[in-house]
């Protein structure tokens, strides 16, 4: 296996663009990315496009090799990838893969989802899956887990809060989230609109669009193009176990992608300076802080509470804003994750930068199958 | 309850009375499932239809307090797992839409059916949910 | 890169399926090439799933990871992959770098499709293309092929019904075709109704749901599953030009596509003893069995008229049916040309059997953008 | 022509008289586009909006014969390509849907803009088509 490099990351804002169509969102993300590690669009030989919603919300099919030729791509494999969340994380596995296994030397990764049309039905990962039928919307999921959380470790609903209190804070100072100066207090989030106990509005990421780009290129040769490569130490993914005993205490599926991803890596939770993780609603930042290793598992509440994962703690945690702070466009998600990821080891992004940040953790979670999550994403990238 | 109503799936439950959860059983792997699958995961040999346990004890559990117009539920509603009784199985389903303030973990709850929402096809339908046992709890 | 087979083959019937659930069709193709390949469901490394309209038409996403635990495939990475008509084919491709590149032993491809569902809403490639908003549905663009063709080469609209007229006799052939015993003649489908001149109703492939399944080996390792490997010389996807000057005479994809594999094979179209191709509309089976070098550019119509493409012809073409006689169910369809073509070098195919077929090749073309493929498969394989 | 209905798209189309195809044109590649990219796809320079000629030569056509409800086009309708006299550009349009026995190869044709079928917002809206010019052909 070749050691692969990101040598180039683009980013649209996140947020409402209720007039820029899917495919030119893409393709804006894409050109920075190119632009940014240096190369030309011809010399890239693989692609890999990330989205979930276009063939439900816009009726659009096979996005990615439109999205790729508004930015010079063409000729070469395009895949569309569909992961839920993860759908970003996903097509950077595979163009990680691409590249290690000696067959392609660039590869290009874009996510880019829009969800703002009108009439957005509820979101919900299958209409057919017989939970689904019976009620357990994506929201139930993570508020029984809540429930669970709250009655074994004695976590507290204002722990939960201080997750989004603190991405909103992270997102204040990040011009392109959704809620870049737009910070919020406890009380702000504890009294709005009770959706799913102990879930309030504002413990819910918003829907966003957007997208994310990154170039990506074996090691060897990534000095050619850039003086700043970020290596990509591990890119694993896994799915759920689906058996007859769903634990909502803990991410089985965190658990067993950063251990693998830490051994890949040669490197441990202790390691890791800064890390973005899946915070759809504020209980799953909590767990996945302690399923990836940085603090006790039941101990996720009172650590954010310690300002253990605030920037200038111990283990900043979605120093981006993370989904509650820049907003949740799906399919551009995972990859926003990992151009966080980039700028921070870089030391690129000013008033959130984490000092002197060496390695970086990605966790990314999508869907729910039989009380599991479907995909789970951890990528860990090193200075 | 009119019998004109149809489950929102077919091969989930038995109305009744008493209504039943229809899982299955792999007699090579002994392990219960539901609902019952194609075969069974772990040695894709054919499973045997059984009916399993309708008491249990609250696991975990959700309230939706917002509207879920997808299939026309109450609002608000309860929602979570349940251990069922002897089987070794975690099953996720409704709670009695009547008693939702009685949910909590390490309640009671007994097998239902009866008509919450509708179903795919747009027309009223049968529901399985759990309803709280009397005594203990809240 | 290691030499990669493939050692179990499953699908369903090709037809209309109202009672049984995507997750269901792809689940049961699953099982029988699990089974087929004499291993178990724990010993598959990785999995691809391809789908193209399940979050439009039945709002289902991340559909794999559900299809994979049917058939007992958890915990390892599954990614959901649409590139319209080729889907199966583009997952088939990933699949065997997976293998190739020496980091998984077993992969399993699913392909399913649910297209009989109520209400089916004209499908097309993208609602927001500004070719689809000026009217080019998907048939137009090949009508326009057709009557380029027929003007520049003098292809009839008799020898394109014959592409049909075969194909349907062949389909009739095979158990799982949605057109099963049911051959037509050339007066019927010129005379059923005209749909977008010169092709009518039975020039077009009809909508079916199904689902087709391949389990994937290191060569190295199939001896120890299978008696009857089937070796993947080639497999290979490539993207349109999309540029200013789109050409209706030609599938420059094709062209493009099948020298790649033919080079990495070391084979040529005179070694080709059966193939399978895009027969989606007739004109389009005239123009593969020119582009992938069966016959020179312009004599398609000929070609067919004269008996070459038919079973115990020269250059045996859609032996299966083809999409004309299966019916085709998008994600489906091209892991399905593949399965047949496993079972032809197996000699398992029976009336239809291409006697002493030795090496298979199957297209697949899918989506159109600027008068060009978005995306097409080239897959080569040898008993 | 209404001058309250709107194009189907924005950026594509001049309304005029005459009615003007937008295109762009990359000084760097010295490339023609229809309609305009967002960068030049070959170099990723900007490029510079320009008219495309309003008069051109059948490529191919095709007559769908059968309803296309999605944006209510009449029935039947006759689309293809076009090359453009002297962009050396080929582009994709609709014909006069009164004049659809007229299109052939060949064909002379001039670019019009009037009220066909409806938009992405469901009303009525304007495309660009392509009328067969007198003389000559059928
Ligand atoms: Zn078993
Ligand atoms: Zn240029």
């Amino acid at each position: 296996m070749r050691s692969v490099d990101i040598i180039g990351v683009g980013m649209t804002p996140f947020g409402k663009h209720e007039k820029t169509p899917l495919v030119e969102m893409g393709t804006r993300a894409a050109i920075e990315a190119i632009k940014d590690a240096g190369i030309k669009s011809s010399q890239i030989n693989i692609g890999y496009f990330a989205n979930m919603q276009a063939g439900n919300l816009t009726k659009e099919f096979t996005v990615g090799q439109a999205v790729m030729w508004g930015a010079g791509v063409n000729k070469v494999p395009v895949f569309n990838i569909e992961n839920a969340c993860t759908s970003g994380a996903s097509a950077t596995t595979l163009a990680w893969m691409s590249i290690a296994s000696g067959q392609y030397d660039i590869a290009i990764v874009v996510g880019a989802e829009k969800l703002n049309v009108p009439f957005v039905p509820l979101l919900n990962p299958s209409m057919r899956d017989i939970n689904v039928l019976e009620g357990n919307v994506v929201i139930n999921g993570f508020a029984q887990r809540a429930v669970r959380h709250m009655h074994s470790f004695g976590t507290t609903k204002e722990q939960l809060a201080m997750v989004d209190v603190k991405n909103r804070r992270h997102a204040s100072m990040n011009p392109l989230a959704m809620f870049y100066k737009k910070p919020v207090t406890l009380e702000e989030v504890l009294n709005t609109t009770m959706m799913a106990d102990p879930l309030t509005k504002l413990s819910c990421c918003p829907n966003a669009d957007g997208a994310a780009a990154l170039v990506l290129c074996a090691s060897e040769l990534s000095s050619q193009y850039t003086t700043k490569p970020v290596h990509i130490k591990a890119s694993v993914l896994v799915s759920g176990v689906f058996d007859e005993w769903p634990d909502m205490e803990t991410f089985e599926e965190d658990q067993r992608a950063s251990r693998i991803a830490y051994e890949k890596a040669g490197l441990g939770p202790e390691d890791v300076s800064v890390a973005e993780c899946h915070d759809a609603f504020t209980i799953c930042e909590v767990m996945h802080t302690e399923n990836l290793g940085f603090c006790p598992i039941g101990e996720g509440g009172r650590f954010v509470e310690s300002g253990a994962t605030s920037l200038g703690g111990k283990i900043p945690m979605n120093v981006s804003g993370g989904l509650l702070g820049k907003g949740h466009p799906l399919g551009a998600t995972a990859c926003a994750q990992i151009v966080e990821g980039v700028r921070q080891l870089r030391g690129e992004c000013g008033d959130r930068q984490v000092e002197g940040a060496k390695v970086f953790l990605a966790e990314c979670m999508g869907a729910e199958l039989r009380g599991d999550a479907k995909t789970c994403t951890v990528n860990i990238l090193q200075k | 309850m009119s019998s004109e109503l149809k489950p929102m799936l077919d091969g989930i439950f038995e109305v009744g009375p008493p209504p039943r959860l229809l899982g299955a059983h792999c007699p090579v792997c002994d392990q219960k499932f539901f609902p019952k699958p194609v075969v069974c995961p772990h040695c894709l040999g054919e499973v045997q239809g059984i009916d399993l346990s309708s008491e249990g004890t609250v696991y975990s559990y959700s309230i939706l307090r917002i509207p879920n117009m997808m299939y026309k539920f109450p609002q608000p509603y309860a929602s979570g797992y349940v251990d069922l009784d002897g089987d070794n199985i975690r099953v996720y389903g409704l709670f009695d839409p009547e008693k939702v303030s009685e949910i909590e973990i390490g309640k009671r709850v007994t097998l239902q059916v009866g008509q919450i929402g509708i179903g795919l096809d747009g027309k009223e339908c049968l529901r399985y949910y759990f309803t709280p046992q009397d005594g203990g709890g809240k």
